[in-house]
């Protein structure tokens, strides 16, 4: 076959870029493996002496001490109108994810002082999206009654935090209206799957 | 003169094939770079995190068993055709098969794509691996079922082939190539009666609804009798090429014939009695059977560490050949400015690193560490990943002029592309295996835990999936760069009379050296039926004993 | 048939190298005490409420029993049970045996950072062996596809000192 | 793009035959493939160093784990 004459130009800067090549190419894949190695014998062998590597190690157990919403926990514990988490779960259907909260107030509250509460949840957050509902939850008479509160979620979207407006109304009309603005940072909610 | 001038009918064919194949590989690489980006939370938005599961599935299916199968078929039209030198026997016969396996395809990715469509019924969100009793809508199994089948009769093609040739070649050994082909099919023969099995007598009457609980033991381990099986039917192909065509594209010559059929004969005999390190972890098979599973998976080393030598003796060939001196000088003779053998190169050393992995994979109690963790596609990014699919590619370089009779266009992108999907590899599968020794768990959307943290064993878990976003997005760049070359080859190539170099040079040592005996293919197949009796008849009876659909769990689908 | 005598030598290594694989294997399964999990029994997961799982937990061992506790864990679409809810609580210097399953489908029960790794299958009991040295909480996760929300399968393992476990809170 | 195709292709021309470059001819009783053994046997030396690394470190080293 006949060839065309190249000029040296050409093969120079083909060489050049298998040079290239070769040393980011296979180079750097070298040194990350290389690097790894290391690091793992030395976390290992030299890894128990205070360093670095321990300090993380320490941070990165189990969580425990993060104030996450989970189910049992009391809200507004400073209030006179304290609620429990009765329960806190997720419900998986085939064609949307619903989010499940029920409150319950710890104790009768004090006639005498405080008319009720109203919760009004104005926004729940998950992963991907913002959900701006307003739910309200209100307890007026001289109940323990449970409330229950859903959101219908996309699926795959898991809850997040809320924003959560605590509204009292006082009878002694000393303070009058106590309002209280939290944000709620959700944890694990236990999920369940439902046909 | 090249292929598709002398042999136009097996040229259509396999360009049929290999279009298919790189569609579902376009449409599979794009799903794994979404996924990359959902999983290390570089972008959640792209898709929710319920329908990861559906893209997962289609991720798997259409690289692991869609591109494979296809690609695969494809490449031995091509050298069952040029070694024995003549076309398929009834063409009728050989599109009638092709055309099953499309269906399938078709059905299959319907049942997967469904579940991208809301409030769809249609939905597979099983994963390639679809144990029960999580149901997939039946076309799912049906399209599996066409594609297995499909494949079968491609097989019987290709002995339809050797059997004419051998009727006008009473005395002549068998080529290599179709002795490769053979062997590796046959083995598909042995394997693929397990999936079979599960998908036709257990999980289609299932998913029709005829009964109504299935025993998830039973079909889990009947697919594991095919599964890592099926991880040789990928890996044998790639060695077709590296022992049939890398020796000539290094410019030397096989090394050793003889070697590359006991190779073979090895892969027959002890592919499929290995399916129980897969379920190591599994409550209900006995340690003994375990045991057995892992002898036999580590003696499976033995073939591939003879072909490391084989064909790294064959490349240094071709290197001396070229003026190679030395220990490790002539490394430097081979030609790495070839885009086919780069890829072909590149392939074989990340498969030697695969092949660690797999060792800690196979050995018995060690793979408590590391099971069911992002190791684990770690590893399997690493063999069928690299060494399979980049061979796959790289081969394509030089095969795809051969069917189509044009030239490679686009020659700078295609020598790039190996060496940027070996360094995107490198990245990706490096901090796979490091997420699995910290716990992180494969195939879940979203590995972040809200009661816990994961510690990685040195530096830290963010680093880890900086790690592999830029390694799928290093991919996803390589596989573009790939597609845009065969398509402009494949279209706007310059017509040529021989698009490339095409001839394969005879072996250093060659069949006259290889024993009569290792073309006793009754012989290979006997044995190989007595080891998986061995391994599986007394497990399985144990588990149909109770019944075939207990102990039954109810169905949940997806 | 022709084998280089190089290539006769690197039959000869690879055999040693497999051969020290397994040996590897076997002296740590023998002398390490490394397991792995076996069959132990089946069990209808449509009729869990006739045995232990239906009141899952940790249990004190029989009289004459190898092991000093037992827990019994229900793993199920998206929780563990207990462990999800509430961390399993065990106790340091025990030797601990673990049984597992799931009315469902397959799941995963890894304690992440530890050797302890199962697979757990619908009909099948997942039985083993440990014993923990230190107190510690340990994460607790699902790693097999269990469905849309795989992902949220979680809990944990709380280990305490021998001490401080608590007898009261046991399964009777 | 199309006159850098056109160089592509030229080089392809001078290099999709390496056999073009042969230098040398080496039958099969002339080469001996010292490189190779040298490669492999490095890559068994890393195989060996690498796994028990794993096993007896990352592995048995790390409690709790299976014991019956």
């Amino acid at each position: 076959m006949d060839q065309v004459p190249q000029s040296s130009n050409q093969s120079d800067s083909n060489k050049w870029l298998v040079r290239i090549l070769l040393i980011i190419g296979i180079g750097i894949p070298v040194l990350i493996e290389l690097f790894t190695f290391s690091g793992l014998v030395s976390s290992h062998f030299f890894g128990e002496a205070p360093s670095a590597t321990n300090d993380r190690r320490s941070e990165t157990s189990a969580k425990e001490n993060i104030p996450l919403v989970k189910q049992g926990d009391t809200l507004f514990s400073d209030t006179d109108y304290p609620l429990l988490v009765d329960t806190l779960r997720l419900e998986i259907y085939p064609d949307q994810w619903r989010f499940i909260m029920e409150l319950k107030p710890l104790w009768k509250p004090n006639r005498e002082r405080s008319e009720g509460v109203k919760l009004t949840f104005q926004n729940l957050v998950t992963q991907q999206q913002s959900l701006e509902e307003n739910r309200v939850l209100v307890w007026t008479d001289n109940t323990l009654d449970e409330a229950e509160i859903t959101w219908i979620l996309p699926t795959g979207q898991r809850p997040q935090n809320a924003k959560v407006t605590y509204r009292s109304t006082r009878q002694d009309s000393l303070t009058g209206t106590l309002d209280i603005k939290r944000h709620f940072e959700f944890g694990h909610v236990p999920a369940r799957y439902k046909q | 003169m090249t292929f598709i001038d002398n042999y136009p009918k097996s040229a259509k064919i396999a360009k049929a094939n290999f279009l298919v194949a790189f569609i579902a590989l376009a449409i599979g690489g794009l799903f794994g770079l979404i996924q990359a980006l959902h999983r290390t939370g570089w972008a959640r938005n792209i898709i929710s995190s319920a329908e990861y599961y559906t893209m997962l599935t289609g991720h798997g299916v259409l690289l692991a068993l869609v591109f494979t199968t296809f690609f695969i078929a494809g490449l031995f039209v091509w050298g069952v055709t040029r070694s024995l030198d003549r076309e398929p026997e009834n063409m009728a016969f050989s599109w009638s098969w092709f055309w099953i396996m499309l269906i399938g395809t078709l059905m299959a990715t319907v049942a997967i794509l469904g579940g991208f469509v809301e409030g769809s019924s249609i939905r597979a969100a099983v994963l390639y691996t679809f144990y029960p009793p999580m149901q997939a809508h039946p076309l799912f199994y049906i399209g599996a079922a066409l594609l297995i089948i499909g494949s079968w009769m491609a097989g019987a093609d290709w002995f339809r082939s050797y059997l004419a040739w051998r009727k006008e070649h009473p005395d002549e050994r068998i080529p290599l190539q179709t002795y490769m082909t053979l062997f590796t099919m046959l083995m598909w023969y042995v394997c693929t009666v397990g999936v079979a099995l599960e998908v036709v007598v257990l999980l289609i009457p299932w998913s029709l609804g005829w009964v109504n609980q299935i025993d998830p033991l039973l079909p889990r381990t009947l697919f594991w009798y095919f599964g890592h099986a099926v991880v040789y039917f990928w890996l044998l192909p790639a060695y077709f090429v590296w022992y049939s065509i890398l020796p000539k594209l290094s410019g030397g010559r096989l090394f050793s014939d003889s070697m590359a059929r006991i190779v073979f004969i090895i892969f027959l005999i002890l592919s499929t009695p290995v399916g129980y390190h897969h379920q190591y972890a599994d409550p209900g098979i006995t340690v003994g059977f375990k045991f057995y599973a892992m002898a036999t998976t580590l003696l499976l080393l033995l073939p591939s560490l003879l072909t490391l030598f084989t064909v790294v003796a064959s490349m240094e060939h071709g290197a001396k050949q070229r003026g190679g001196k030395g220990y490790f000088a002539w490394l430097g003779k081979l030609p790495w400015g070839e885009p086919a053998f780069a890829g072909c190169a590149l392939a074989g050393i990340m498969f030697a690193a695969g092949g660690f992995s797999g060792i800690i994979n196979a050995a018995m109690n060690i793979n408590i560490l590391v099971h069911n963790t992002i190791w684990v596609p770690g590893h399997f990014h690493l063999t069928v990943g690299t060494a399979v699919a980049l061979t796959f590619m790289a081969i394509s370089y030089w095969l795809v002029p051969q069917l189509t009779g044009r030239k490679l266009k686009n020659k700078t992108l295609a020598l790039i592309q190996p060496y940027l999907w070996f360094l995107g590899m490198t990245l990706m599968s490096n901090a796979m295996h490091r997420g699995g020794l910290a716990g992180i768990p494969r195939r879940t959307a979203e590995p972040n835990y809200s009661q816990f943290d994961f510690e990685a064993v040195f530096g830290t878990i963010s680093e880890i999936k900086w790690q592999i976003a830029i390694g799928g997005i290093l991919l996803t760049v390589s596989l573009v760069f790939f597609l845009w070359v065969i398509f402009n080859s494949w279209f706007r190539g310059e017509r040529a009379d021989k698009p490339v170099d095409d001839f394969i040079p005879a072996a250093l040592s060659g069949p006259e050296h290889a024993p009569k005996i290792l073309d006793n293919i009754k012989l290979w197949v006997l044995l190989a039926i007595a080891l998986v009796l061995i391994a599986y008849s007394v497990p399985l009876a144990e588990m149909v004993m109770d019944g075939l659909f207990s102990p039954g769990a109810p169905t949940i689908p997806v | 048939m022709h084998i280089h005598r190089f290539e006769r030598f690197w039959i000869g290594v690879s055999l040693v190298a497999i051969a020290i694989f397994i040996a590897t294997v076997v002296i740590g399964f023998s002398v390490y005490d490394l397991r792995v999990i076996g069959a132990e029994k089946t069990v209808d997961p449509q009729n869990l409420q006739e045995t232990k799982f239906a009141d899952p937990g940790v249990r004190k061992a029989e009289p004459g029993s190898e092991v000093d506790y037992e827990v019994y864990v229900m793993s199920r679409q998206f929780m563990f049970n207990p462990g999800t809810a509430e961390p399993i609580t065990v106790p340091t210097d025990a030797k601990i045996r673990f049984h597992i399953t799931s009315p469902d489908v397959l799941h995963g029960f890894e304690v992440v950072g530890t050797n302890l790794n199962t697979m757990v299958i619908p009909g099948q009991v997942a039985t083993f062996t440990t014993r923990f040295d230190t107190p510690k909480t340990y994460g607790l996760l699902c790693n097999e596809y269990c469905g849309a929300a795989h992902h949220v399968m979680e809990g944990r393992l709380k280990v305490v000192s021998k001490s401080q476990f608590n007898e009261k809170q046991l399964v009777q | 793009m199309d006159s850098n195709d056109k160089k592509a292709e030229n080089e392809s021309n001078s290099e999709t035959s390496p056999s073009d470059e042969k230098i040398r001819e080496l039958s099969l009783e002339e080469f001996n493939p010292h490189g190779t053994l040298a490669l492999t046997l490095l890559y068994f030396v890393l195989l060996l160093v690498l796994w028990f690394f794993m096993y007896f470190v990352e592995f048995a080293g790390h409690g709790p784990s299976i014991l019956s």
